[in-house]
């Protein structure tokens, strides 16, 4: 397994590599610089032109291109204009954010979607059944900002249970318990909102692999043994349908990098969905690089964690 | 004196399609003694797995009628606890694929385990492995300390076989099930899973159904024969009866459809038609007759009943008395054979 | 001069692994296996699961990939022949083992067996037709059936439109790989039966794999016993059945279950001698990885795989 | 002669009979009543808008009219207008034209190239499946967000074709990943196995046996697709790279909610369209469910 | 409160700080409102010819001049109380804290609370002697520099930095030494620094000190402008100062990322930060020893707030005030009961440009050229009476914009010119002026063909990102084709706007094919047009000269022009030339909103203001709420 994965990693390594070009490229096709948001009839014009002579505006994007993978390579990633500060600790600040925004989404989503698959899968076709896949399709059909809007509506402004924008009461000290509270009552209601409308396809998948499961040899083996209903379900049942549940936990992380740029966006929350799509319109394109990068080592990551966790559950796969 | 382990009583298990019920076991009557086995022979779709399943009570879904007797006790229709309590410690079964039959999450000490765990709530943990590396070393599994922490896919067909058994043995039922147990294995691991079969039947006094389509197989083990064709039983008898003496055409002709190691044939016998589907079962009148259409129709009883022509020998349909082989009319016949 | 003959023919599949998925080491499917068919007879390839019998069948129509060594039809070598088109590919056909996988289950009968009349003939529809109903019936099949689709056959049938397929380019060679085991015993006996019918008819030679000793007695003329990729035994199916030499041989025939009742008791007497022989001499029939030696003649037909002392 | 009238029959009776025939879905959804409502739903509204559209003038609706901004729906507008005096029912007719139009458009295009990638990197796999895996992992990565907003920027002219053709860069994959698994699953049995032997070639093996093969769970998820497809369109006009006004769609209706005025006080504007969406969600995801049922069914070997 | 900045910045609609991307709304209009001044304009006037029967605001129609511009309502003041305050804005603040180094509105927002400048201004935005520092000038006459200027400030007792430290002039000097620094990161050089007496040497490097820049005391500080101009005392001279004893440490490069700017800046300000959520939010806490007196406010919480949620924030009272408002959601939100409007107008005025000539790169300068399509003075004129602008200003923004005449806007009350005869919307006169110029429908399809009977065709370039961009744009393409004009919009959609300025011609690029366009310009507290208009400058989009507009704009910023009654005449002039030459003609001049929770008082919009942020109070500890 462990060579597994230095394999899966060695091989991203050039994926990663076009995936730079690529953006790059894409980057400097864009129209505007970061320089653009800061036409002003007070700011010298001329002054601008030096300020982009510095930042090599104007070499030969191969150049930029190849000292930019050399500054990755040292581990910097430049700076951000726009923030005047180094992309790295940028990206520090809000990663933070949305890495605890993901795993409280998903931990909501597994939260919702385990109990209600499990339900729908266990007694399928029933009442119960159906109220729970009419649901998922309904959750299925809702664009996910529609409904975050809704969410903050109701729960934010009318009912003012949650606040309604930012990563943590203004004036925290971080590190304190309350500062932590404040964190994580922040992240509540987005990511509830996003947890609700992902829940469906784990709860359609769960519900057809227990169907499936179900129906195994094991299973008539287990209840040959003597065994209940409830330890049939609880011992063997669950185990094995979440099994590819399990699996699937990387990949929701390439589902929610989409995702949270619309949560983080509708409640205000700082994190890196915000910052790319702030960056990509203030072509602070250092930022741009380093972002999208990151969310593609992300989503590998998620398929390598995905495949570690299978093998690590699954025996079958775990001798290979 | 054989001493009656089940009984079964005018079972008839039917399922649902569409709207309707069809009988897969159609008013069947067995009994099975202690230290006994009995075979039930029959091809795909006679209702063989389906009489092994309703004595576990292992379909959900369908609807039984007639009685199971354990031990003079119905089971039919009690409770699930109750039925748990019977299962694995009475009552065993050894399924025919070994390779979808463990739990390919457990590892094997723990699948046994959970047999006797769900039995035998008293024993400590440290007892109950220590019975179960007994069990494998009782199947026959050898470095058993070494297997038990092992995973199913880890060991070859045999070897799950073998699990499986010892699983359906853990609490030394008085009944054990068998579904085909060879089935899917080698013909050497096959002799051996069947002397293991045997051995342990002498062990622990029990009743054995054997459920299997290969005569081969019947004759290694049975004491007892029971041929099933279209959810009904045709003709039980003891073994060395059926094989030298068999009566009903079904099992004439299955007999000699069998090409065999031991003798030298041309030509096999073939049955003609095809087996009937549940939903086509026919209902009245001999349900063999539409494959013997050479046997004049009034050969056969309008509601065959299963006639016991010796002590033991039960043959269902009085046209056994009229059967004879179309090859030794015309031996064309079959090259006709298609519906 | 053979008919069909396999020279040393191996197939090894690799396993991969390592940081880089270079290859470490290889599955020894088949490793080197050696025999001649005569025309219109068949020849039965025996052995357990994994044996290598199966994957030597497909290599010789070319569906395995061949590693090493020479497969000659008619004295042409088609080793390694991947066209399409080669000729070789109307000669020798396959029947499958599963009924029900083997056939396109979107097909109709009649594209099903005009498949290969399509890829090697250009003939009208019509004539397509005729062509196709005179092999349903020559296979004991309802030609009016021509339009209906896999599902609505029987097994026995199903296989019947197999080797209806199987014998519409008039093939000389017939690889029948575990033709019967998929089906119910009172079936196994039609197709068998028919199998035998049209081998006379049509002038056939088989190349019979199945792991069924009783099949195989009951078909063939010239028997293999493979294990682990290598012969052990090679010989007629007298000499095979009657005077098995090698003792993995001996204990194969000795685990076919008897059908009298009677000699249960006498079986599992000489199976268990059978058993204990095989523990005690297997150092000497098998070196040490396990493997069958080379194949020594014992008679003009007989084989049996010996080390070399003797 | 005779046998040819036979055949005629056998032809009319079998075409009934056959499982991949209209017949056994046709049967499912008559059975879930559901998918039936549905279905006719779909039928209904893809007729009423395609057929309306015909008679709407879209440089007339989409014509600002500074005398009725943000009339409530009324007896002129049946659905009020929006802030720039137009019509929104006549927007929403034909911006649920145009989402469909997309959403058909994408789905079909992913469906092709999906099936066309995953058929040749399923069927030959090895080297050939292995490279091509690895390209699709790298389109996996790709991020979304960042290479449609650098198209919109870049793309000059950016319309329903444009649109669609970055859409369906980010979305063949799936279908691709689901035919090759199907197809390598597929090719190991015996049927392939059988045409290779029988002489036929791999191109015809790939579209004439394998293709056939794994067209029913194909069909199941391109109409699953096409459901999702119709959200996704909102979902980037969202962002603010959908259609401009000018092209009105249900996703432009759907992006006034932006506006937070909008969503509170200007229901009609939004909700119709949201509606919409749901509506035809739902109703493709009912018929594409009864559809997977059917193919189950067909599955067992009937 | 005088926080005179300069605000220059562009506010070009919209965009800077709202990203179009993230769609939001209001991001038209953002901008900044600011300063100090009165203006008296007339622009609702407009608003009420329009449809008159009924008072304006039962239409819905509003005008600037019903809002106060101050809040200083009735009740006690309690001691102390904290204050949120909501930062309206789509993207985070940056965290560059400082005056010198800062580039984005927002946080100059931030920065507001806890520093000033060290000259205050008047309602005109001219330095005033108000603030920390007080100036005197003499004129400088070398023969180098004949027309030059020493200012002489000197910085009041007692003001201090946050951690105690007196202001002096070293530390203003400091701010002059940092921009002009060969190192330096930020964005301020420009020409009001190179107008320093030895700031070119300084900053190529040749000079280690600015000559012209002498601390004299403690106190007092020295600097000499090689030519005087009256734009030095609307924000020419740089008047922030930088704490030199906590930057002298840091490398000029350095220091914009350093934790001074960004972590724990200090400043003079009235409030002190006590800690900062980076990109969210900030708390201040009172500088007890603020130079004009301790504030009332025990503290100021400062949060990022989106323009989607502003409304439910203010009602909820979650803040008690923002720095503004998008006005497009004010409609809807005018009976708010916790709160009371305060209004002005904004710095900014949109125009629809057109495309006269192209940007020569090598000699820096704008040149003519006849061919271009726009290049008929009477076709541009037409054009301008084919637009309503006052129905856009009530239909789309209920009268929170309304009809602009001139580019010198209203706030810049003794320049602007309020008499002014301009075109205003009348199809006819469009039609007859196109008619003899030779504009006519030839082929007889509606649509006007040049002068040679070519088909005509306008290319129009316009910026998404308000809401109201696509119709907005759509309005005026149908009411130049309503006098037989056919426009289209450029590649059939609205440009983002970087590729809008990109092909405007913010490198000096321009996309050819772009015949007119949309725009937009924040114009900062400098009522010299120069910067956009002066023929050497880049952002001459329209690419216009003439040798009178040349001489009128160096005229309008001349020593001469201290003198506000000549100004005053030239810059009439000027815009009675730009109504008659046409290279750009203004749309839309702009309200600028604020609501503000009835428990604060002491707040003032009114540009040049003396009342400052210290005197801010509320009069409950709990805000109200709707």
């Amino acid at each position: 397994m462990w060579k597994f994965s230095v394999r899966r990693i060695l091989i991203m390594i050039p994926q990663l590599f076009v995936l730079s070009l690529l953006i790059f490229v894409l980057a400097k096709m864009m129209p505007g610089d970061a320089l653009s948001g800061q036409i002003d009839p007070n700011i010298d014009p001329e002054r601008i032109e030096e300020l982009r002579i510095e930042m090599g505006w104007y070499d030969p994007w191969h150049e930029q291109y190849a000292s930019w993978v050399g500054g990755v390579m040292k581990g910097d990633f430049g700076m951000s204009f726009r923030f005047k500060m180094p992309v790295t600790e940028l990206i520090g600040q809000r990663i933070v954010n949305s890495f605890w925004l993901s795993v409280a989404t998903l931990i909501l989503t597994y939260l919702i979607a385990i109990p209600l698959g499990i339900t729908s899968g266990r007694y399928n076709d029933t009442f119960r059944d159906q109220l729970i896949t009419g649901y998922s399709y309904v959750g299925f059909a809702t664009p996910l900002f529609i409904f975050a809007l809704v969410m903050l509506w109701i729960f934010g402004f009318q009912l003012q249970w949650f606040p309604t924008s930012g990563s943590v009461e203004p004036g925290m000290q971080p590190g304190t318990f309350d500062y932590f509270m404040s964190k994580f009552y922040h992240l509540l209601l987005p990511a509830l909102s996003m947890a609700l409308i992902t829940t469906f396809s784990t709860i359609l998948y769960l519900r057809n692999e227990i169907i499936d499961t179900k129906q195994k040899d094991f299973i008539l083996l287990a209840r040959s043994k003597g065994a209940s209903e409830s330890r049939v379900y609880n011992q063997h049942i669950f185990r094995n349908s979440l099994l590819p549940i399990a699996a699937f936990f990387g990949f929701e992380i390439t589902g929610l990098i989409g995702g949270s740029i619309f949560i983080e966006n509708i409640f205000g929350y700082p994190g890196m969905g915000q910052l790319l799509i702030e960056s990509i319109s203030l072509r602070d394109f250092s930022v741009v690089t380093a972002t999208t990068l990151l969310f593609g080592v992300a989503s590998i990551l998620g398929a390598l964690i995905s495949d570690i966790i299978l093998s690590l559950v699954d025996p079958r796969i775990r001798i290979k | 004196m054989a001493e009656k382990l089940l009984e079964i009583k005018n079972l008839k298990t039917s399922f649902r399609i569409k709207d309707d019920y069809f009988a897969a076991v159609d008013d069947v009557s067995l009994n099975v003694n202690k230290n006994e086995v009995l075979a039930i022979v029959g091809e795909s779709g006679c209702g063989k797995s389906a009489l092994a399943f309703s004595i576990m009570g292992l379909h959900t879904r369908a609807k039984m009628e007639g009685d199971i007797l354990y031990k003079g006790e119905n089971i039919v229709g009690i409770s699930a606890s109750k039925l748990n309590k019977l299962r694995g410690k009475h009552m065993g079964m050894i399924f025919q694929d070994p390779l979808t039959a463990l739990n390919p999450l457990m590892i094997i000490g723990d699948q046994i385990g959970e047999a006797l765990l769900l039995h035998n709530k008293e024993l400590s943990k440290t007892q109950r492995k220590e019975k179960v590396i007994n069990l494998l070393n009782k199947v026959g599994i050898p470095r058993a300390e070494y297997v038990y922490e092992q995973f199913p896919h880890e060991l070859s067909g045999g070897m799950r076989q073998r699990v499986v058994i010892a699983t359906a043995i853990a609490n030394e039922p008085e009944i054990l099930i068998a579904d085909e147990p060879t089935t899917a294995l080698d013909v050497t691991i096959q002799s051996q899973i069947l002397d293991l079969i045997k051995d342990l039947k002498e062990d622990m006094n029990s009743g054995i159904v054997l459920i299997t389509h290969d005569l081969g197989v019947v004759a290694e083990m049975a004491d007892r024969v029971a041929v099933m064709y279209a959810g009904e039983i045709v003709e039980i008898a003891e073994v060395t009866t059926l094989f030298e003496e068999p009566l009903h055409p079904y099992t004439r002709s299955l007999f000699n459809s069998v090409p065999n190691a031991s003798e030298e044939q041309d030509r096999l016998h073939v049955i003609q038609g095809i087996v009937p589907s549940l939903q086509n079962l026919p209902r009245n009148g001999c349900r063999f007759a539409p494959r013997i259409p050479w046997i004049d129709g009034s050969a056969h009883e309008a509601h065959p009943q299963l006639h016991e022509i010796k002590p033991g020998h039960f043959v269902r349909c009085t046209c056994y008395k009229h059967f004879h082989f179309p090859e030794e009319v015309r031996k064309e016949e079959e090259h006709h054979g298609v519906s | 001069m053979g008919f069909l003959k396999v020279e040393d023919l191996k197939v090894h599949f690799p396993i991969k692994g390592g940081l880089f998925g270079r290859t470490l080491d290889y599955v020894r499917a088949v490793d080197g296996v050696s025999f001649t068919l005569e025309k219109g007879k068949t020849y039965g390839l025996v052995g357990e699961s994994g044996s290598g019998k199966s994957t030597t069948g497909r290599a010789i129509i070319g569906l395995n990939h061949v590693t090493s060594g020479k497969v000659y039809f008619e004295d042409k070598e088609i080793t390694g022949e991947t066209k399409a088109k080669s000729d070789f590919r109307k000669d020798i056909q396959m029947i499958f083992q599963d009924p029900y996988s083997s056939l396109n289950p979107k097909k109709r009968v009649i594209d099903l067996v005009a498949e290969p009349i399509r890829n090697f003939e250009k003939l009208t529809r019509k004539e397509e037709r005729i062509r196709v109903q005179e092999l349903l019936e020559l296979v004991g099949l309802n030609p009016e059936s021509i339009l209906k689709y896999p599902h609505e056959f029987s097994g026995g049938q199903r296989q019947r439109i197999g080797i209806a397929r199987a014998i519409a380019l008039k093939p000389k060679l017939i690889i029948a790989d575990e033709p019967v085991s998929a089906l119910d015993v009172s079936v196994q006996a039609q197709v068998l039966n028919f199998m035998k019918e049209i081998q006379d008819e049509l002038d056939l030679t088989y190349l019979f794999i199945s792991h069924d000793l009783g099949v195989i007695k009951h078909m063939c003329d010239h028997i293999g016993i493979m294990y682990k990729g290598r012969y052990v035994e090679e010989g007629s199916a007298k000499e095979i059945f009657e005077n098995p030499q090698h003792i993995y041989t001996k204990r194969l025939v000795a685990a076919i279950p008897d059908i009298d009742p009677r000699k249960r008791e006498e079986m599992k007497q000489f199976r268990a001698e059978v058993n204990t022989e095989y523990e005690q001499s297997y150092n000497d029939y098998f070196n040490e990885e396990g493997l069958a030696y080379g194949l020594k003649p014992i008679s003009d037909t007989h084989l049996v795989a010996l080390p070399e002392k003797g | 002669m005779e046998a040819n009238t036979t055949n005629v029959e056998i032809k009319t009776k079998e075409v009934i009979k056959s499982p991949s025939g209209f017949s056994v879905v046709g049967r499912e959804l008559i059975k879930d009543k559901l998918a039936l409502i549905s279905l006719i739903f779909l039928i209904g509204i893809t007729a009423f808008v395609y057929g309306t559209a015909l008679f709407l003038d879209q440089d007339e609706i989409v014509r600002v009219d500074l005398f009725s901004i943000y009339e409530p729906p009324g007896e002129e507008f049946i659905l009020g207008t929006d802030y720039g005096g137009r019509d929104v029912f006549g927007q929403l007719i034909i911006g649920t034209r145009n989402s469909l139009s997309i959403a058909i458009l994408v789905t079909l295009m992913t469906g092709i190239i999906g099936i066309l990638y995953g058929l040749i990197s399923g069927y030959f796999g090895g080297h050939v499946d292995n490279i091509m895996m690895r390209i699709l992992d790298f389109f996996l990565i790709l991020p979304f967000t960042m290479i449609v907003i650098a198209f919109v920027a870049i793309v000059p002219k950016y319309g329903v074709w444009t649109f669609s053709l970055i859409m369906t860069a980010f979305l063949w994959m799936q279908i691709a990943r689901l035919v090759r698994s199907k197809a390598l699953a597929e090719k190991e049995l015996d049927y392939i196995q059988a045409a290779r032997t029988l002489g036929t070639t791999n191109f015809k093996i790939m579209f004439r046996h394998l293709l056939p093969n794994v067209s029913s769970i194909i069909i199941v998820t391109m109409t699953l697709n096409l459901a999702a497809n119709i959200g996704l369109e909102s979902g980037l006009s969202f962002l603010g790279f959908g259609f401009p006004e000018s092209t009105p769609s249900l996703g432009t209706l759907l992006s006034y909610a932006r506006n937070p005025q909008t969503l509170e006080y200007r229901w009609w504007i939004w909700v119709p369209a949201s509606l919409m969406i749901l509506l035809l969600m739902l109703a493709v995801n009912n018929v594409g469910t009864a559809l997977r049922r059917a193919v189950d069914a067909r599955q067992r070997r009937g | 409160m005088s926080k005179s900045l300069k605000w220059l910045f562009a506010l070009m609609l919209a965009m800077l700080l709202v990203l179009a991307a993230c769609g939001n709304d209001t991001a038209g209009d953002d901008d900044k409102k600011d300063d100090p001044k009165t203006d008296q304009e007339d622009p609702k006037d407009d608003g009420e010819k329009e449809d008159g029967e009924e008072p304006a605001e039962d239409d819905g129609l509003y005008s600037i001049d019903d809002f106060p511009r101050e809040k200083t309502n009735e009740g006690e003041a309690i001691e102390g109380g904290r204050l949120n305050f909501g930062l309206v804005s789509d993207t985070v603040f940056e965290g560059t804290l400082n005056y010198n180094f800062y580039s984005g509105a927002p946080d100059a927002e931030v920065i507001a609370w806890f520093d000033e400048s060290m000259l205050y201004t008047d309602g005109n935005f001219t330095f005033t002697n108000d603030g920390p520092a007080e100036f005197t000038t003499e004129p400088y006459e070398t023969d180098e520099y004949p027309n030059g200027v020493t200012f002489t400030f000197t910085i009041k007792d007692n003001v201090n930095w946050h951690d105690g430290e007196p202001v002096k002039a070293e530390d203003w000097a400091y701010s002059f030494e940092v921009i002009g620094h060969p190192d330096y990161t930020g964005v301020r050089y420009g020409a009001d620094f190179s107008n320093i007496v030895g700031m070119d040497e300084y900053n190529a490097g040749e000079a280690d000190t600015i000559s012209g820049i002498e601390i004299v005391d403690e106190k007092t500080l020295k600097i000499t402008y090689k030519e005087s101009q009256p734009s030095l005392l609307t924000g020419g001279v740089w008047s922030y100062a930088m704490p030199k004893h906590i930057f002298k440490d840091i490398p000029v490069a350095k220091m914009q990322e350093s934790d001074a700017v960004r972590k724990n800046p200090i400043g003079m300000g009235p409030f002190k930060v006590k800690s900062i959520t980076p990109g969210e939010s900030v708390v201040y806490e009172k500088f007890e020893d603020y130079w004009r007196g301790e504030p009332k406010l025990d503290e100021v919480v400062l949060k990022v707030i989106s323009p989607k949620t502003v409304v439910q924030a203010l009602e909820t009272g979650e803040v008690d005030m923002v720095d503004e408002f998008p006005s497009d959601q004010f409609v809807d939100n005018a009976d708010m009961s916790n709160v009371e409007w305060l209004g002005n107008t904004d710095l900014s005025y949109s125009y629809i440009g057109f495309k006269l000539g192209n940007w020569d790169a090598e000699q820096k300068k704008v040149v003519m050229d006849p061919e271009k399509k726009m290049a008929d003075v009477n076709l541009r004129r037409a054009m301008w009476y084919a637009v309503d602008n006052n129905a856009v200003g009530e239909k789309f923004y209920n009268g929170l914009r309304w009809n602009a005449t001139t580019l010198i806007i209203p706030p810049f009350a003794d320049y602007h010119n309020a008499d002014i005869e301009t075109p205003t919307y009348n199809p006819e006169e469009a039609k007859k002026i196109l008619d003899d110029a030779g504009y006519v429908d030839v082929d007889g399809d509606g649509i006007r063909e040049d002068k040679d009977g070519e088909e005509l065709v306008i290319n129009f370039a316009s910026m998404s990102g308000s809401d109201v961009a696509e119709p907005l744009a759509q309005y005026y393409i149908q009411s130049w084709e309503a006098v037989g004009l056919k426009v289209e919009l450029i590649d059939g959609r609205l440009l983002e706007f970087n590729a809008f300025y990109d092909r405007v011609g913010q490198n000096g690029e321009d996309d050819p094919n772009i015949d007119i366009y949309a725009g937009a310009w924040g114009t900062g507290t400098d009522v010299n047009p120069y910067g956009l208009y002066g023929a050497d400058q880049m952002f001459n989009f329209p690419r216009y000269e003439s040798e009178k507009n040349t001489e009128l704009l160096l005229a309008g910023n001349s020593t001469d022009a201290f003198d506000v009654a000549y100004r005053q005449e030239v810059y009439k002039e000027w815009q009675e030339l730009m109504v008659e030459d046409i290279p750009v003609f203004p749309t839309l001049y702009r309200a600028l909103l604020m609501p503000v929770n009835k428990r604060v008082q002491n707040y003032s919009l009114e540009y040049g203001s003396t009342m400052g942020r210290h005197e801010i109070a509320v009069t409950q500890e709990e805000p109200f709420k709707h």
